[in-house]
């Protein structure tokens, strides 16, 4: 990749697309994070952007955050409360318009696996069994994907990562397709993106089958494909993804400003 | 003043914690506010068999799971965020030798508001639809499982939704940044979910920073989250919270959470990690000293001890407090 | 700095108020914090049919269902504590213009907290097996009512208990002691029911009788209980809750108190009283003069006034304000 | 009545006498707040009191207080919180030991109406019609009478407050007596006694009726049952109250600094 930008940037700002000026929006530490205060600093300066602590107006300072309680990010608050306030009456509320979460696994109707991977055919079965690898639980993206308006997916662009079926729901996504998260009280919307190391997928309107909306300069339909443990549609209007302008990647780099997503 | 309800950490851990208990720390994200040196001497003094009860994981769940003194535990995240993935609890989880329940981090925190609201359930509108409604740790062989999240019809809509269990931990440990003899306290920092399980467990006990007169909360009452008239006694630790960070005391201590981290990842490393930085000290000062009284100088002067300025003149010298 | 989200009193009733509309002030009990004033202003434009959900009665209810603008309340406490009945509300309610609701002050809270969560009930362990529960003024007919406090059954243990409907108030119009221009404020004295309140409506405006630089909310993240982020507009009107009080700042107007719920006892005293202080100032100087200039020094001088020193030096200036 | 001490002082400390040292006790405005401070000052001095609005740690300063969250009981507070947490984590959870509760008409099973008189024969009916006269509605009352381990309920003894059946129950009491109550999910015991302006009413403990357990000095058992509107029967061991002695009134008028309760 000869690119000016690495794929991280690319990721970044592409998710950091997805965010609209003026909504309330909760990320998570790390690439998640970066991606929302890349939105902040570019087009959405008036995004009202949270953590599930319930740490309010705060900007990171002095590098990537290692928690979303770290001093870097409680520096400059405005505000302080709590879990319950951000993740129940800002998030499962309806309240909160958009969230970003990580997967470790994620399956064709955009449910999220976080919290283990199992022997064998990795599937848990009817008993509960010991995870061959026990990975970090739900924490708040269960809440943000069965609360928030709609919620954006970020994953490494791996077949093992991107299968038919997770082997186990941490959070949501469209579960079995179609309408069937509407059989339980959930105030959010679904995930509407996952954003890969590679392009991006959307889901089609009325299956809610994740298809390929885009992919990232450096890649391709097929990479894609390839790299999809299910057998990837393509929607009609996929495209290329427009690479980071000059702007974008000059306030990207100014809320990245250890050089985190650099050194990949 | 002193000393009111403040006594000996050793004491606290006597005098409130027993074998099989179910323990419930005031744990935060995993890089926050949290009582880890409480957990140190719940392993000095041999306590095993522990129910843990965190919102989160943190590093004492952490160092409990990897010292085998923990058998079940509940929580709503259980990594280290941009630390990786918590390798004593990890290890504890796939060798079976630590039943870990799943719920999220609202869920944790509404378990707790239903303890302390004394609701036989909570309703929720998250968890549902989910494995961690359909699976449990504590139940494996129920599926889909529905004795630990259940469903509720709400009478007025008849539309379905999730019930939680409540929680009422039989003893919270719960970090704070300051409190006064009496068990006032204050938190800087997020809450978390400290509010709430200050009113729902049976028995509280904090775990101050720094100890301050009374007076100091007369002028700061909307800071008293946590009074004393819900707390059971009160114990003075500086850097409690070390290796993670207590906002407007001291940062994380980035060096140390790795190297914890890498040292729990194996039973020989766990060992080591015990013999070097849970048994080798005798007192407040031998703590610091493990931990370099370098470090606690640059850690002291993190980007938020600003935060601390309003509250510095009412501090109480550790000659009083010893 | 200003004026971020700062909007004149008459710009926000003009702009975030109509005629019968769910309208919800952070009233706390009778004697204390709640923007009377724009409870005022409603009047002077004329607003009526209002649905008042309440917390507690406060002057402010006492006055808008003396004067005739509510069509219907929710509150849990309908009185003025020490200062006796409401006169104002009570003749509303015994006439028949206004159908009051009867909730307790527990039940109030968890409906708003039930709003805030997004939840289609909650639980209670009160108001059942009451007249509470069994009467609604909203469904006369209805006996033993069970469309306004539910039961639901307990999915663990099979035990009944109540269910609340949660309130989502179109708009709620909260006292706060401080805030600053984007609408990040602080609270002295007891929150009673805002946090909750502030999460649940649909919009909320906050009035503060101090505008402070965001430089104070940063160095006190933790008293930032309603945070600019739910705020739409901010208004600043000291002697805002005035007869009544906000501690910090003033103490209760013993004689106005009185002199208020004695006219609002009649038709003719409550004319009087729209016209003598209602109607009868133009801006924040002519409403300090119907309070009375040495009356304005005297209560600032209160035994709380002290709670608002770590404060003062970060409030703005008049001129910036206005 | 020639007693060194008035009618109001001797049912303050009547009141205050139920209440135990080290317990969370939750006191109304008023003649019950006296009495909670009177306790605090006599024999309690470890009571945990709190008021329904979340403010803790306070002692009234500058006379009797306009309301529960007055000034004069804001200015010495170690902590704020809110009404969730006073009547919901410490009162309907079942933590609080004991309440006190005024009543405008209390009936023989200890249940309270504060919230309307009707004309007639004083009952609502089946049909919800407008009262005679409106009152205070419950308050933190019912929350009090749900959650306490036990309350005190407080009223001038007069025949037409002393029903048989109250019109409206606004906090309850016994109910229709016996074991009612167990029907509801309540956390607290139900009312421990009712101390009125003539003596001490306390529950038989199997049908839960209210009985005459003991008269003020300056009272009597025939002027007890004039002035109740129902049948009341006489406890075994009821006994004439001892009088306040020198201390409990010296700690009283230390509480009552104003006199409000020398005045009647």
């Amino acid at each position: 990749m000869s690119a000016p930008y690495t794929g991280q940037e690319m990721m970044a700002i592409a998710t950091g697309r997805e965010v609209q000026d003026g909504e309330l929006a909760i990320f998570g530490v790390g690439l998640s994070m970066l991606a929302g205060f890349f939105a902040q600093a570019h087009h959405a300066p008036n995004v009202r952007a949270m953590t599930e602590g319930g740490v309010y107006g705060a900007t990171p300072v002095g590098g990537l955050p290692w928690g979303i309680e770290c001093n870097r990010i409680s520096a400059n608050a405005t505000s302080f409360t709590s879990a319950l306030d951000a993740l129940g009456c800002l998030v499962a509320s309806g309240r909160c318009d958009v969230g970003v979460i990580g997967a470790a696994q994620v399956d064709k109707f955009g449910n999220v696996n976080t919290t283990a991977i199992w022997d064998g055919d990795g599937v848990i079965g009817d008993r509960y069994r010991l995870p061959k690898t026990r990975l970090n639980g739900a924490g708040g993206a269960n809440d943000i994907a069965c609360g928030a308006g709609r919620f954006i997916i970020m994953a490494a662009h791996e077949a093992k990562r991107f299968v038919d079926k997770v082997s186990y729901i941490s959070s949501p996504g469209y579960l079995t397709g179609g309408d069937a998260r509407s059989r339980y009280g959930f105030t959010g919307g679904g995930p509407s993106a996952i954003i890969t190391t590679l392009g991006i997928l959307r889901p089609d309107p009325d299956s809610k089958e994740f298809r390929l909306d885009g992919w990232f300069p450096f890649s391709s339909i097929e990479e894609i494909r390839a790299n999809t443990g299910w057998n990837l549609k393509v929607a009609p209007d996929a495209r290329a993804v427009p690479e980071p302008t000059p702007e974008e990647l000059a306030a990207l780099r100014r809320v990245d400003e250890t050089g985190a997503l650099r050194r990949k | 003043m002193p000393p009111g309800k403040l006594i000996p950490l050793s004491e606290a851990v006597r005098r409130y914690t027993r074998d099989g208990m179910e323990y419930a720390s005031g744990a935060a994200l995993p890089v926050g506010s949290d009582a880890i040196v409480f957990g140190r001497e719940l392993l000095r003094q041999g306590r095993k068999d522990l129910h843990a009860i965190f919102h989160c994981n943190s590093q004492q769940l952490n160092l409990l799971a990897a010292a085998g003194a923990v058998a079940k535990a509940e929580c709503g995240f259980s990594g280290l965020e941009v630390f990786g993935f918590a390798n004593g609890l990890r290890r504890a989880v796939e060798s079976g030798r630590l039943e870990l329940e799943d719920y999220s981090n609202l869920s944790m925190t509404l378990r707790l508001l239903g303890g302390a609201l004394g609701w036989p359930f909570v309703p929720a509108t998250v968890n549902v639809g989910s494995d961690i409604q359909d699976r449990s740790a504590f139940a494996p062989d129920e599926y889909p499982c529905r004795s630990k999240i259940a469903t509720v019809t709400d009478p007025f809509s008849g539309r379905e939704i999730g019930a939680l269990r409540p929680l009422i931990p039989e003893l919270a440990a719960i970090h704070v940044s300051l409190a006064d003899p009496l068990g006032n306290t204050i938190m800087l920092g997020t809450e978390w979910s400290r509010f709430e399980l200050s009113r729902a467990a049976k028995r509280v006990v904090v775990i101050a920073d720094a100890i301050v007169d009374t007076a100091c909360m007369r002028q700061y009452p909307n800071l008293v989250r946590i009074p004393d008239l819900v707390v059971e006694a009160v114990v003075w630790w500086p850097f409690a919270a070390w290796p993670q960070s207590s906002p407007g005391l001291y940062d994380v201590d980035e060096a140390h959470m790795k190297l914890m981290n890498q040292a729990l990842a194996t039973e020989a490393g766990t060992a080591g990690y015990l013999r070097d930085f849970v048994e080798s000290y005798d007192d407040i000062g031998g703590y610091l000293d493990i931990i370099g009284r370098d470090t606690v100088a640059a850690l002291s002067r993190g980007p938020t001890s600003f935060l601390l300025d309003p509250y510095r003149s009412w501090i109480l010298p550790p000659e009083v407090l010893q």
